[in-house]
């Protein structure tokens, strides 16, 4: 029978003023496992922690019950306190029978009073019941890997090189840049797309720490936080790399508007790319132009906004009308999505140039006129309610970025997510960069659309949060908690009980548990760095084989029974 | 029926925050109600929630995060797809899901919180007691 | 039916493309039991009735059988319905298991009130047409109308329980050691009769998304419990709702075990390239 | 190699259901229902799912064991048989055949029981064979052979399920007998009416629309007024009492002293609630009264079984379909047993010994002269051990645990000069045992047995036998041959054969008529479809007789040092002593401890809590048990099941005898109780 100590608290008579603490007292004294009842004035001062802890290793307690306040006002400092002076954390129970009962009862303290005990009784039987999950620790592998050598991949590589780490790149064409490789000027700044990538692709190719493999195909990733293994290949020849962390920077594809405003069937209907490549080229011809926005995109199929497509035609819109004599530039417009101060400008500077501005309906969308080549749009002015012709050389259409194709199948090898537009998914909106598997990053448009100078911010942002896995030599799996503080514990598999049905495979949130063969039938195990005791997979088990021993159904029902 | 019982399993990340709240707030409620915290509200089982029916408890809340507010990558919504098809077996056999609450993500606020149980104690007054579903053969200790 | 029931058989034994055909034999004293067929000249003893539910016999043979030793079970559509359900949660493995499909008499599905007398890979008889158990007059009973009077209706039915655990044994899914039943914590042990409610709905909550609905719990209760009803609808909710039925598709697993919420009624329409369970399913 | 299936009987309870049996490379590894058969129709208890897990438990015994000083050492067939023969015929020479005694088995097949009397009674021209029917149905068979003519049940189960009123009186049916209660609670479902006539509120309790908590012993009161009752109203079934009763106006003449308040003050119902259940037991249709021990183990316990076929009989609820008096016999083949004539007064089919006619017809059958003495019964065998009876041959029987006043049994054991026991397990009985012969379960052996509605049944061999162990029929066999009589049958059928010879009433039982189904004594010949019901339009003995049921209370009441009322009986989740279900794991789960049930207020009045050791103590000694807080008994009264060999509730209960069926009272007994220390 386990020797309970119970301390409890009066708080000064914030308890006891409701609670009956004699009636408390006789009670406990008849529960055989209960050794010593100590009642304090206070619980979570520094003294007094240490006056309990002392008592506490004095008496040889197999276990601690605190009765106080509730975790979330003082009662974790005791627990922490307690801990800091060597009491294990397993063998420590907290009741809250201050928020939870003599506060929220005060004018029924016969009822509070009863409330308390069972509460306490609770306690108790969790004390007895609770078992202690194992924990594994993890040498982490020093270097890094980074998928994609787009702007944010390339930023993310330098910082962490600044920082001392090895970083491998692997990146599918032949060079880095990403598409900053096909645009001539970037936006707000208006600064020459290769000058802005010119000084990390130098730092890549000088480094020593960075080696960049282009042309790479990842086969497969394999791994938990810590100790990751990439098998790829990389200009026909295979290779394998291990990292402590991932870093996706895999970015984003153009969308071609094919059988939208006539683009493909007829000429002089392009798309932005293209004229960029022109710009690039300096092969434009400065003729009339129209700039037709949201193109395939803010519709049924594509139910979101891109955020660079605006900027990108006001940057193009502008250097138009800056070329002598400037051309007469459209926009036709579903609303210009520009936010913050420099777009605001970057705005009124293309307004003042002349370009002029007509916004149109989603129902009734600008129609193209001409038989082999444009020669005008027709387009209802939603603003003045009448049907506008412009006649025009040229037809510019804005379209979104999508995600690759291959972002289901590598999530799927990393073990994250897709959201439902196929973009890799964060795990928690306050959390932006991380993903359901702990050292696993996404910045840049990988994770959605955006432009250049914020994916280099993410890429570093991302950089940063891995330095904090890669600084440690070591990682315990009660550390990746995806709460504040350490994991409550980890599901554990009883071997002989599992049926090996799957249901627990199915239905955990971080595919922490798999199935193993052992002999002529399967075992499901747990793989503690991706669990994080959540316990989805608890209630699925058929039989009560997959248990989080600090909260077993033992405990459960226990405390059910004492519960009133 | 005199006083009901209640059993509330709270998910550490706001069903208990709100009770807590609720609890500073010193807004009064009836002393009749126990909570049992929880990681998440995906770990209550349906076992317990039988036991705690069977065992003479009148009503159980599960109180859990937004749908797609949850910490575990969603493992909110396992339970609210449990909870129904439970819902559905307390009606068959005449218990009556009003026996079962659960709210995903409307205990955060202690006003909230003071809300549901309120409620949640009307409602169950208002039922006949489960007494020849309880264990019928003993004394349950 | 019969002949045709027989005639495949001994094709399967001759092409050995299984071990042994199990299903039912009758001796010259006309006893009918199960069987294990292993030489075709035995298979003329081989008889289709009575009703008699042979998947989870037929994954114990397997599993005392050797690794590469295939089995031909002669099953009715629940008893199909059952080994699809057993596959799925890895009791059985699929190469090992070839069915004979036999259809259900007209009679035989208003018996079991089942909706889909006759299994996806018929071989022999002729499709019949289900029956819509919410049209029984006794399911209305126990399931539809005031819920004081019902619950003493069940009250009165579940407090015959003997405590036999046939409902258990008897259930072609129900094949976890030791059972959650037997634990003292959840069901009060030594004492008839069982607790109602964690007893009997712990168990039929346990099926809620596996139950075949092939009635062999009701079957095997001494004391005539309408066990299948509590399971009605439950299957229903999860036809509507989801969309799915147990025991059809090896591949699709249960709704309640993910996250994603695929219910059609909801705004929320889903990409193709979501990652739905079945990636999710690589090992 | 691969599986089989082999259907057979439950050893269990005398229900009598069908079990398959799976068998993996000779092992049994799991039960199933029989759907097709004729009791069961498919389901079973929880004993029944379970009855294969005992078949290959490492205690069972493979080989002969001879003692030697406190320890027993393996001896080969060869040398064990010639000694069991050579000590028997040694002790028969000395003492004369009487000092040979002879206890068969409810557990072995019918063959088997017709054998071993067979060998008692030529070998040793004694009639000391008996066997535990005398703890359990004695008195039914006593009563109702004087009242009816046959000691059988009236009717078939099948038929409760038509009844319109069943009276259910000291039978615990939904743990003892749980299949039976399906066809009861069939019955209810038709509209009928439940009685139930029990001092402790059972699981058939809770189903009743009616429940009499009678004091404990008192249920000749309970029927008396009844039947006064009954005649008052004139609601009795005249016609049939003129035509086919006999000894009407003595009945009448006793039972006027009856009135139904004298009734109420004697068992404490109210007079309202006695008239009731008189009235809607003999207005009903047709009405069935179901028993089992609660009313055969008391002192008075012919006397009780007589006032159930009196009230039968004045109602005219016997002979005809739906109806009849139903007792629950409790082993699988006890009804089989006093069928093959394993009792000291009887013969095969009831067969009187003392009647010189029928004792000429076996001398010629068997060929040797017969002794006209009845025999000894089982508590007078253990009584006179060690003075008139020297040597006993035990088979499959454990009277150390589950005879009254166990002490006294274990005495008189050692007292005997040789004892052989033939069981499957090393029991508490066979530990006292001079020479063990290793016996075979139900699933090792094939023969029949006969359930409670005298239906013969076959059961098939499903696995063989541990080790050398033989099979029980080949070791009769063996030392029927070894004493020089003519044994040599090859298989079960042909003893069969010599049986339906020997007795008019199972003339057409042979074993291929057996196959499906079973067939229901009477058959007289071979195409004889079997009876479904006893007594239609005459009885047995040709009239039915009205006996005087003489009531006595109880021998032992509680008094201020013993307080409490103590009966002891089943659990749903044992068998008996527990030799087979507390080896199987499955069951032994279901109740691992010995417990005693008590009242809430006594718990209160004794601060005992639930699971906490008590000490339960009688005249005859106590026993160390948990205590378990049921409202089930009423307060003053304790119920203690008997399968627990550590805290032996039989021993506790009193030998007192009832003097017509010599079975004790088991029932009724003064008990003390306090709390134990809780330490160990």
């Amino acid at each position: 029978m386990a020797n309970i100590v119970v301390f409890l608290c009066r708080c000064f008579g914030e308890i006891d003023n409701t609670i009956d603490f004699d009636f408390l007292r006789k009670e406990l004294s008849r529960d055989p496992s209960v050794s010593s009842l100590s009642i304090v004035d206070s619980l979570c001062l520094e003294t007094d922690i240490e006056k309990a802890a002392f008592q506490i290793k004095e008496t040889h307690a197999d276990k601690v019950l605190i009765a106080a306040c509730s975790t979330l006002s003082r009662g974790n400092l005791t627990v922490d306190g307690l801990i800091k002076e060597g009491v294990e954390r397993h063998k420590i129970g907290l009741v809250d029978i201050r928020e939870g009962c003599s506060w929220i009862h005060g004018n029924d303290s016969e009822g509070a009073t009863k409330k308390a005990k069972d509460l306490i009784n609770m306690g108790i039987a969790a004390l007895q019941h609770k078992e202690v999950s194992e924990d594994i620790s993890v040498t982490v592998n020093p270097d890094a890997l980074i998928i994609g050598a787009g702007p944010a991949g390339l930023a993310a590589a330098t910082s962490l090189a600044k920082t001392g780490l090895k970083v491998n790149i692997l990146e599918r064409t032949n060079a880095p840049g990403g598409m900053l490789r096909l645009i001539s000027r970037c936006y707000p700044d208006n600064e020459d797309a290769s000058d802005k990538l010119e000084p990390y692709i130098r730092e890549v190719e000088t480094n020593p720490l960075i080696t960049l493999h282009p042309q790479s195909k990842i086969a497969s990733i394999e791994g938990d936080t810590g100790n990751f293994t990439v098998q790829f290949s990389s200009q026909g020849k295979d290779n394998s790399i291990q990292s402590g962390i991932i870093i996706v920077a895999t970015g984003a594809k153009i969308f071609f508007p094919t059988g939208l405003y006539r683009y493909g069937e007829i000429r002089n209907v392009i798309t932005q790319m293209e004229l960029e490549r022109q710009f690039l080229k300096g092969s434009f011809d400065a003729g009339k132009t129209v700039f037709i926005q949201c193109t395939g995109a803010r519709n049924k199929e594509r139910p979101y906004c891109s955020t660079i497509c605006c900027p990108i035609s006001l940057k193009n819109a502008t250097r138009l009308a800056e070329e002598e004599p400037g051309p007469e530039v459209f926009i036709l417009h579903r609303g210009i999505m520009t936010p913050g101060n420099t777009l605001e400008k970057y705005y009124r500077d293309t307004l003042s140039k002349g370009v002029q501005f007509i916004r149109f309906e989603e129902e009734r969308p600008p129609r193209i006129m001409g038989d082999d080549h444009v020669d005008h749009v027709e387009v209802y002015d939603a603003v003045n309610g009448i049907t506008r012709k412009i006649e025009t050389d040229l037809v510019v259409l804005s379209t979104p970025l999508v995600p690759n194709n291959d972002n289901a199948r590598l999530a799927q090898m990393l073990g994250i997510e897709v959201d439902r537009y196929g973009f890799f998914s964060e795990i928690y909106p306050m959390h932006p960069l991380e993903t359901k598997m702990d050292g696993i990053f996404i910045c840049g448009s990988a994770r959605w659309p955006v432009s250049s100078d914020q994916a280099m911010t993410q890429g570093e942002a991302a950089a940063m949060k891995a330095v904090s896995y890669l600084r440690q030599s070591e990682i315990a799996a009660s550390t990746l908690s995806r709460v504040p503080g350490l994991k409550s514990g980890h599901a554990r598999v009883d071997p002989d009980f599992c049926t090996g049905c799957g249901n627990c495979v199915a239905a955990c949130p971080f595919d922490a548990c798999h199935l193993e063969k052992l002999g002529d039938r399967y075992i499901s195990t747990v793989n503690m760095m991706r669990c994080k005791a959540c316990g989805s997979c608890v209630p699925v088990c058929p039989n009560g084989s997959m248990q989080i021993p600090e909260h077993n159904y033992r405990m459960v029902g226990e405390m059910i029974k004492r519960a009133f | 029926m005199n006083e009901p019982r209640i059993l509330v399993f709270a998910c550490r990340w706001c069903g208990l925050i709100g009770a807590d709240a609720a609890g500073k707030k010193r807004i009064s409620l009836p002393a009749r109600f126990r909570v049992i915290p929880v990681e998440c509200a995906a770990l209550v089982e349906t076992d317990a929630i039988l036991r705690a029916l069977a065992g003479g408890i009148d009503g159980v809340a599960i109180l859990g995060c937004h749908i797609g507010g949850c910490r575990y990558n969603n493992a909110n919504q396992t339970a609210i797809k449990r909870m129904e098809l439970l819902k559905d077996l307390l009606d068959t056999t005449g218990i009556g899901s009003n026996r079962l609450l659960f709210s995903f993500g409307t205990a955060h606020e202690d006003y909230q919180f003071e809300e549901i149980i309120k409620n949640f104690f009307d409602e169950l007054a208002v039922l006949s007691p489960l007494d020849p579903w309880l264990a019928p053969f003993g004394v349950i200790s | 039916m019969l002949e045709k029931t027989k005639d495949i058989a001994k094709q399967i034994l001759e092409e050995k493309k299984a071990g042994g055909i199990f299903g039912l034999m009758r001796n010259r004293w006309n006893v009918v039991q199960p069987h294990m067929f292993e030489d075709p000249a035995e298979l003329d003893a081989l008889v289709l009735e009575p009703k008699w539910l042979l998947a989870k016999l037929a994954m114990s043979i397997l599993r005392s059988s050797p690794e590469n030793y295939k089995l031909a079970v002669v099953c009715r559509g629940c008893d199909e319905r059952a080994l699809i359900e057993l596959i799925k949660r890895n009791q059985i493995e699929k190469e090992r298991i070839l069915t004979i499909g036999i259809a259900c008499s007209q009679e035989q599905a208003a018996i079991c009130l089942c909706d889909r007398p006759y299994p996806a890979k018929l071989d022999a008889g002729k499709k019949v047409s289900g029956v819509d158990p919410f049209q029984d007059e006794r399911v209305r009973e126990f399931l539809i109308g005031n819920d004081k009077k019902r619950m003493e209706k069940w009250a009165t039915v579940l407090k015959r329980c003997i405590k036999c655990y046939g409902c258990r044994n008897s259930c072609p899914i129900c094949v976890c050691e030791p059972c959650k039943l037997e634990d003292d914590i959840w069901v009060q042990r030594g004492a008839v009769p069982a607790e109602m409610i964690t007893f009997h709905l712990i168990r039929a909550f346990h099926l809620s998304d596996t139950c075949v609905a092939c009635g062999a719990c009701q079957e095997a209760c001494p004391v005539n419990i309408p066990l299948l009803y509590l399971q009605l609808s439950m299957r229903e909710t999860l036809k509507e709702k989801y969309g799915y039925e147990a025991g059809l598709n090896p591949e699709v697993k249960s709704p309640i075990l993910s996250v994603v919420f695929e219910e059609p009624d909801t705004d929320r329409e889903y990409p193709a390239w979501i990652n739905s369970l079945r990636e999710k399913d690589g090992y | 190699m691969g599986t089989k299936f082999t259907k057979t009987i439950c050893p269990y309870c005398g229900t009598g259901c069908g079990l398959i049996i799976k068998v993996e490379d000779g092992v049994a590894v799991a039960t199933y229902p029989d759907s097709e058969h004729p009791v069961s129709r498919g389901s079973l208890c929880i004993k029944g799912w379970s009855a294969h897990e005992f078949i290959h438990h490492p205690d069972r015994l493979t080989s002969p064991l001879l003692r030697k000083g406190d320890a027993f050492q393996e001896i080969p067939w060869d040398e064990a048989i010639p000694m069991a023969a050579g000590k028997l015929r040694e002790t028969a020479a000395k003492y004369g055949g009487d000092a040979v005694c002879g206890l068969s088995s409810a557990k072995c097949t019918n063959e088997e029981n017709y054998l071993f009397q067979k060998l008692m009674r030529m070998a040793f021209k004694t009639n000391n064979v008996d066997h535990c029917a005398r703890l359990c149905h004695a008195p039914t068979t006593v009563a109702m052979a004087q009242t009816l003519g046959s000691g059988a049940m009236t009717n078939s189960i099948s038929d409760l399920a038509g009844a319109d009123c069943i009276l259910v009186i000291g039978s615990n049916t939904a743990e003892s007998h749980p299949v039976i209660m399906g066809e009861i609670y069939k019955a209810i479902d038709g509209g009928a009416t439940l009685i139930v006539v029990d001092p402790r509120k059972t699981a058939v309790v809770q189903n009743a629309k009616i429940h009499l908590p009678i004091n404990p012993g008192t249920d000749i009161p309970l029927l008396c007024g009844m039947m006064k009752h009954i005649i008052d109203e004139g609601l009795y079934d005249k016609d049939f009492v003129k035509a086919r009763m006999e000894g009407f106006e003595e009945l009448n003449e006793f039972i006027s002293a009856w009135t139904v308040e004298k009734a109420s003050g004697e068992c404490g119902i109210n007079p309202e609630l006695i008239k009731l259940v008189a009235e809607t037991y003999a207005k009903a249709k047709e009405s069935a009264i179901v028993y089992c021990m609660g009313i055969t183990q008391h002192a008075c316990g012919t006397a009780n079984v007589l006032a159930i076929c009196d009230l039968a009989m004045l109602c005219g609820h016997v002979g005809k379909e739906y109806s009849g008096i139903y007792p629950l016999r409790g082993q699988n083949n006890v009804q089989g047993a006093c069928d093959m004539g394993a009792l000291p007064n009887v013969y095969p089919g009831y067969q009187s010994v003392s009647d010189p006619a029928i004792r000429d017809k076996f001398q010629k059958a068997w060929g040797v002269e017969l002794s006209d003495k009845p025999g000894l019964t089982v508590t007078e065998i253990i009584g006179s051990a060690g003075k008139d009876t020297r040597t006993v041959y035990i088979m499959a029987e454990n009277p150390a645990l589950s005879d009254p006043d166990v002490n006294h049994v274990l005495e008189s054991l050692k007292a005997l000069d040789f004892l052989i026991v033939h069981d499957i397990f090393l029991t508490e009985t066979a530990k006292f045992a001079h020479l063990v012969f290793p016996g075979t379960c139900f699933a090792e052996k094939s023969g029949t047995f006969t359930n409670t509605e005298r239906r013969f049944q076959l059961l098939r061999k499903a696995v063989d036998p541990p080790g050398n162990a033989k099979e029980d029929f080949t070791i009769l066999c063996l030392l029927g041959s070894a004493l020089g009589l003519d044994f040599s049958y090859n298989h079960p059928g042909e003893v069969m054969e010599e049986i339906a010879s020997l007795t008019p009433a199972y003339g057409g039982i042979r074993f291929d008529r057996l196959e499906r189904g079973g067939l229901q004594w009477p058959c007289p010949d071979s195409d004889h479809p079997g009876t479904q019901y006893l007594h239609k339009d005459r009885f047995t003995r040709g009239r039915g007789l009205f006996v005087i049921p003489e009531h006595t209370p109880p021998k032992e009441l509680p008094d201020d040092d013993y307080p409490y009322y103590l009966s002891t009986g089943r659990m749903f989740a044992h068998y008996h002593t527990g030799t087979m279900t507390r080896r199987s794991p499955f069951l032994n789960r279901e109740a691992e401890k010995a417990y005693a049930e008590i009242n809430p207020e006594d718990a209160i009045h004794l601060d005992v809590k639930d699971g906490e050791k008590i000490k339960i103590t009688t005249r005859r000694g106590s026993i160390i048990t948990t205590a378990r807080i049921t409202k089930r008994v009423s307060k003053g009264c304790i119920f203690a099941p008997f399968h627990f060999t550590e805290a032996r509730a039989n021993m506790l209960t009193n030998p007192v005898l009832d003097p017509l069926s010599k079975i004790p009272e088991f029932k009724v007994c003064a008990a003390n109780v306090k709390k134990e220390s809780q330490d160990d």
